[in-house]
């Protein structure tokens, strides 16, 4: 169980990293497209710590099994807010990539500077 | 035994991740995500198996019947891109 | 073992996304895209988190990627080569990154069960459902009952998306080059995959409807089920083309879908304030109050599943009406 | 003794799965060009699936998990080759070549990217 | 049947269950009429639970009734009944005043879309307010984010676009840098109910995540609320969204965010970490000074109207903040005060926008000319609004104005210095409403615009009220002031 605890910390690490190469590409890159896709990255991400919090060693999914009494059951209520904020996720990215259909129909393009020029 | 199996279709994972990032055309990439689909739904049946909760195979189900879907879109991607560029040919 | 399973998919996960990041072109970084959902589902259902991880299967895999295709194929696909405020980006990201790892030092390490976590609320879940509710699914008892107010708003959530893509792509495009060129959309020409895809639609509306109803059971759901089912409509416009999706199931009926679920969830709640309880107390619904917890979660996760189905469509055509426009 | 033997079947089943979808991996990641690749990917597709699933099959015995597994293997059969038709189709449409002479696509790289 | 119990969550639940119900209503005309019956019924819920907490009392309401932890419960105290006014009061009156404008602005056919995002966002706001529940602010709050969105892309001008865009993005990472310190903090003490995790978050041995936790939802309400350096968002989004939803969103939208910050702070983290108190202050009160001097100062020097009040919109955040970093009753009080005076200010302000907006096309100050002759009811409006919200005696923001600069001089030996930066930027304030007065009153009428008369009869008649409520508020404080002193005591009891 040596390797357990060295690596238990692995998902928060995974967490940070996803976190910030999203946060990054919501910044840094110019195309809207890009932007959007960087933007679902970061929401993963977090999506990722609420679920890495749910895991209890040895459990398995909150799901009872009748006639089983020992089971250890891993923790439902991350689950249940990512099921919501999942959600959450894939309307703002419907949203956005409407906006992006509709300014590039306005504009001819979908890069930030260049819409930034033509007005 | 599961174990074994898991870790050979990870390794198939780990290759057609490599295939998808390296292309070198675009189809290359998307058939590598259509590999990388299928071994997923393989390894999340044997991981069922492995966690001994087989009613999770759902999961599995799902993504075998949804991966289609992506795959269509891919092609009639395609399909417009091809007519759009003929389309602004003609012009 | 398992661990070792999470630390390799998630190594992946890594990769995965800084090469999206990196990605020249859209399109790759859209493939890409799916590779990232698959391997998050993946994480989630060695993390126990069966319910999510089908959340993730079933709008990742399919809906996102359309909706980006359609997008995709909308605008351009390929990325300029020029970064904006790639230092303003760095610093942020740097003293983001540093916060959180920061944090992590003190946070308890992966599946420890004496976590702060594993304490309080969750073991009253784990211990009272079968006792209040008595479905085997204790997310879906969560989600359906004693969390239902956010799973209410969760429903709204999805029904502004819904209207809002509908509000902003109801403009008409004004484009210079109006001609209407008659497309064939659809996929008429491809023998195989329109006999494939045909024999596929049932399996996975049934399919859909399986997960609607043994959601509290096992994993599932209304949201998991619209998903689901949405993505075997989109399935056969696809093949068939657009618009003979619309004339199978018209646009209203979706809007109607949509407001149909979003009011039957809200009824539901209003209901249970007309027959005596607070709002959303499903144990008034019947005698028994564990009858009418089981009733009214069998309800709203039905308003769930049509409002869902129907928004996912609506958005769907949205974009895909656009498409034959341009 | 027929669990024994069921176990053994299924093992077998199971290791040559995971070596047909290991090859196949290998091949996706080794062959020349794209037309060989597909070659590749429908090994492991195919082949794989079978072995794989009729091994966990084996294991699972009759219940639903079976039919599930049973269900799965039949739509992955029907949707991989599909998949790859369809790609193949589409990458043949676009002029990407199946350059029987030269042993690799890459100076045609750029047609699409 | 006892509906007054039911208060709080009907507070939520009536406009967000008639949003649906306004798509689908035929003819479409009826969309406007719905929503506005709506957007009333939910101003007198608000007025009702208004006067059920004005004995500084708080109202519960179990939802699902499951007791606290376990289940979401809803929570109406003094502070939230100040809001939910604010809120459903500024709806209410938007929506009364939208039609003439709305019909101008966006096609009949896109209409009941707009208006149900309308409720929507209403709902969410509303839900917000009354939330007592980490994760549920988070669901309402992307609710009325998204519905906000929508209303804002109902802009005429393709600018509107990329201001939206921006919007989206910032708020999308404003909401999960809320979610990220939400789970951090349930992953220190297992529980989201706002009281629970006040009473458990004192018990954590290892401070780190929650230090880190305050520190991401700071940040991601701030980004919400548009406190200064993360405010870019709000000019563009202002400017170019429909005049009616200026004058909603201006009123209410950031100062929900802004109130969901001071709750949690004041809940949650003031009592329970060490040296918070000081953290706070030393976070929020530069960010709120150089807000103030720096978005006056951009207001001075604006010659487009909307996007002129935009930049002083980030300014009065500052000043709410301001209040709020000095963690005294006196500073409390004042901001939540200047939350309401604000509001009834700036939307005055917008709605008297929206009235010259009916008929000027292009709206930068040089264009304005000779409204005052042609729409003299309007001006006369904006002019008062203008002067409440410099903080001009007899008017409601000079009320919360002098209990900011009390609270400042109570707040210790410098407080001399930020009187002088209030008064300072007073001053600008001035001159920013000077400017749009100049251009009201004595510029040389454009060109070919004689047939303008006034606004529409609701249009100006709902102005007109606002403005003289600015008035009725200076004068006659009683009842927010009551609300605010009694919201002040009750955010700080966890402190004190």
């Amino acid at each position: 169980m040596k390797l357990l605890e060295l690596l238990g910390y692995f998902n928060y690490w995974v967490f940070a990293i996803i976190l910030t190469v999203g946060l990054y590409a919501v910044i840094s890159k110019t195309n809207l497209i890009k932007k959007l896709i960087g933007l679902s990255i970061f929401q993963s991400a977090v999506f990722l710590m609420y679920i890495t919090m749910d895991k209890v060693e040895g459990g398995t999914a909150p799901i009872i099994t009748a006639g089983v009494d020992d089971q250890i059951f891993s923790n439902p209520v991350p689950q249940v807010l990512i099921l919501t904020a999942i959600v959450v996720g894939v309307s703002t990215l419907a949203l956005g990539l409407a906006l992006v259909v509709r300014i590039n129909e306005c504009y001819g393009t979908i890069e930030e500077d260049e819409i930034l020029d033509a007005d | 035994m599961y174990i074994v199996v898991s870790i050979a279709i990870l390794i198939t994972m780990v290759l057609a991740l490599v295939r998808a990032l390296m292309g070198p055309s675009v189809y290359d990439r998307v058939l590598a995500v259509n590999v990388f689909g299928t071994k997923t739904v393989l390894l999340l049946s044997v991981i069922a198996f492995l966690y001994g909760r087989p009613d999770f195979l759902d999961l599995a189900l799902a993504y075998a019947l949804v991966n289609m879907v992506g795959v269509l879109a891919v092609l009639e991607y395609f399909q417009n891109r091809v007519r759009k560029k003929s389309e602004t040919q003609d012009d | 073992m398992i661990f070792i399973f999470a630390v390799f998919l998630l190594s992946l996960l890594v990769i995965t996304a800084i090469a999206i990041v990196r990605a020249k072109n859209l399109f790759v970084a859209v493939m890409l895209t799916s590779i990232f959902s698959l391997l998050m589902a993946a994480n989630f259902f060695i993390l126990d988190a069966a319910d999510v991880a089908l959340t993730e299967a079933a709008v990742g895999a399919g809906i996102t990627t359309v909706i980006f295709l359609c997008a995709l194929s909308l605008t351009d696909d390929r990325e300029k080569p020029r970064e904006g405020s790639r230092w303003v980006a760095f610093c942020t990201v740097g003293v983001l990154a540093l916060l959180i790892i920061y944090a992590t030092f003190d946070k308890p390490r992966l599946g420890d069960p004496d976590a702060p976590v594993h304490q309080h609320v969750a073991p009253w879940y784990l211990e009272k459902t079968p006792e209040y509710i008595d479905i085997p699914n204790v997310v879906t008892a969560i989600l359906g009952s004693f969390r239902g107010y956010d799973t209410l708003g969760e429903v709204f959530v999805v029904f502004a998306a819904c209207i809002g893509v509908l509000f902003i792509l109801s403009v008409k495009p004004t484009k210079k080059t109006n001609q209407v060129i008659k497309k064939e959309s659809g996929l008429r020409h491809h023998l195989i995959p329109q006999v494939v895809g045909r024999l596929l639609i049932p399996f996975i509306v049934l399919f859909g409807l399986y997960v609607q109803f043994h959601g509290e059971y096992g994993p599932g759901g209304g949201f998991q089920a619209g998903a689901i089912i949405a993505t075997g409509v989109i399935l056969y416009a696809l093949l068939e083309g657009e618009s003979s999706a619309l004339r199978a199931i018209p646009r209203s009926v979706l809007l109607g879908m949509v407001v149909g679920g979003a009011l039957l969830y809200g009824g539901v709640g209003v209901a249970c304030i007309l027959m005596g309880g607070a709002f959303l107390d499903y144990s008034v619904l019947a005698t028994d109050p564990v009858v009418g917890q089981q009733l009214g979660i069998l309800f709203i996760e039905a308003g769930v599943g049509m409002a869902v189905c129907g928004a996912l469509l609506s958005i769907y055509h949205a974009f895909a009406a656009r498409e034959s426009f341009s | 003794m027929i669990d024994i033997i069921l176990d053994i079947l299924s093992w077998i089943l199971l290791l040559l799965g995971g070596a047909c979808v290991l090859i196949g991996g290998i091949g996706g990641l080794r062959l020349p060009n794209f037309y060989a690749r597909i070659h590749a990917a429908s090994l492991t597709d195919s082949m794989g699936n079978i072995l794989i699933f009729s091994g966990i099959m084996l294991q699972a015995g009759l219940s639903l998990a079976t039919l599930k597994l049973f269900a799965i293997m039949v739509f992955l059969l029907l949707t991989g080759p599909t998949a790859t038709y369809a790609l193949a189709n589409a990458a043949l449409l676009s002029g990407l070549k199946p350059d029987v002479g030269s042993a690799s696509d890459e100076p045609q790289e750029n047609k699409l990217k | 049947m006892d509906l007054l119990a039911h208060l709080p969550v009907l507070q939520v639940v009536v406009p967000m269950l008639s949003a649906p119900i306004i798509v689908m209503l035929q003819p479409r005309g009826l969309a406007w009429a719905g929503a506005t019956a709506t957007s009333l019924v939910s101003f007198a819920i608000a007025v009702a639970l208004t006067l059920a907490v004005l004995d500084g009392q708080a109202v519960d309401y179990a939802v699902g009734g499951w007791p606290a932890p376990f289940g979401i419960t809803l929570m109406v105290d003094a502070f939230s009944a100040l809001m939910l006014l604010v809120v459903t009061g500024a709806s209410a009156a938007a929506l009364i005043a939208a039609k003439p404008s709305i019909d101008q602005q966006i096609e009949s056919a896109r209409q009941p879309l707009f208006y149900s995002a309308w409720l929507l966002a209403l709902a969410g706001l509303v839900g917000i307010v009354v939330a007592a529940d980490a994760f549920n602010i988070f669901v309402f709050m992307e609710i009325s984010s998204l519905a906000s969105y929508i209303l804002i892309a109902g802009g005429p001008d393709r600018r509107a676009l990329p201001a939206v865009f921006k919007y989206l993005m910032m708020g999308t990472i404003g909401a999960t840098f809320y979610l990220i310190g939400v789970g951090l903090i349930y992953m220190m003490t297992g529980t989201l109910n706002l009281a629970d995790i006040d009473a458990r978050i004192g018990n954590v041995s290892d401070i780190n995540p929650l230090f880190v936790a305050a520190g991401f939802i700071t940040v991601g309400l701030a980004l919400k609320a548009a406190v200064f350096p993360l405010h870019v968002w709000v000019p563009n989004a202002y400017t170019h969204a429909p005049h009616m939803v200026t004058a909603f969103l201006a009123a209410c939208a950031t100062k929900v965010a802004l109130y969901v910050l001071l709750r949690f702070d004041y809940m949650v983290f003031q009592g329970n970490l060490i040296e918070h108190v000081v953290q706070f202050s030393m976070f929020a009160m530069p960010l709120a000074i150089l807000g103030i001097l720096v978005a006056s100062a951009v207001a001075m020097f604006e010659g487009h109207l909307k996007r002129l009040l935009a930049s002083s919109s980030i300014a009065q955040i500052g000043y709410i903040l301001l209040g709020a970093s000095f963690v005294s009753v006196a500073g409390l009080s004042s901001s939540a005060m200047h939350l309401f005076n604000h509001a009834l200010a700036k939307g005055g302000l917008f709605l008297g926008v929206a009235c010259i907006a009916y008929h000027y096309r292009d709206l930068r100050l040089s264009q304005l000319g000779g409204a005052s002759t042609r729409m003299p009811w309007t001006c006369a409006a904006i002019v008062v609004c203008g002067l409440s919200l410099i903080g001009v005696p007899g008017t409601a923001g000079f009320i919360s104005k002098w209990l900011l600069i009390n609270a400042a001089l109570q707040s210790g030996s410098w407080g001399w210095l930020l009187v002088a930066i209030i008064l300072a930027s007073s001053l600008m304030a001035v001159v920013y409403i000077w400017r749009i007065i100049e251009a009201l009153y004595f510029q040389e009428p454009i060109a070919g615009e004689a047939k303008i008369s006034e606004a529409p009869i609701q249009l100006l008649l709902v102005t007109g009220i606002v403005a003289i409520l600015n008035i009725y508020f200076g004068l006659f404080p009683q009842v927010p002031l009551a609300l605010a002193d009694s919201a002040a005591v009750l955010l700080l009891e966890g402190v004190l």
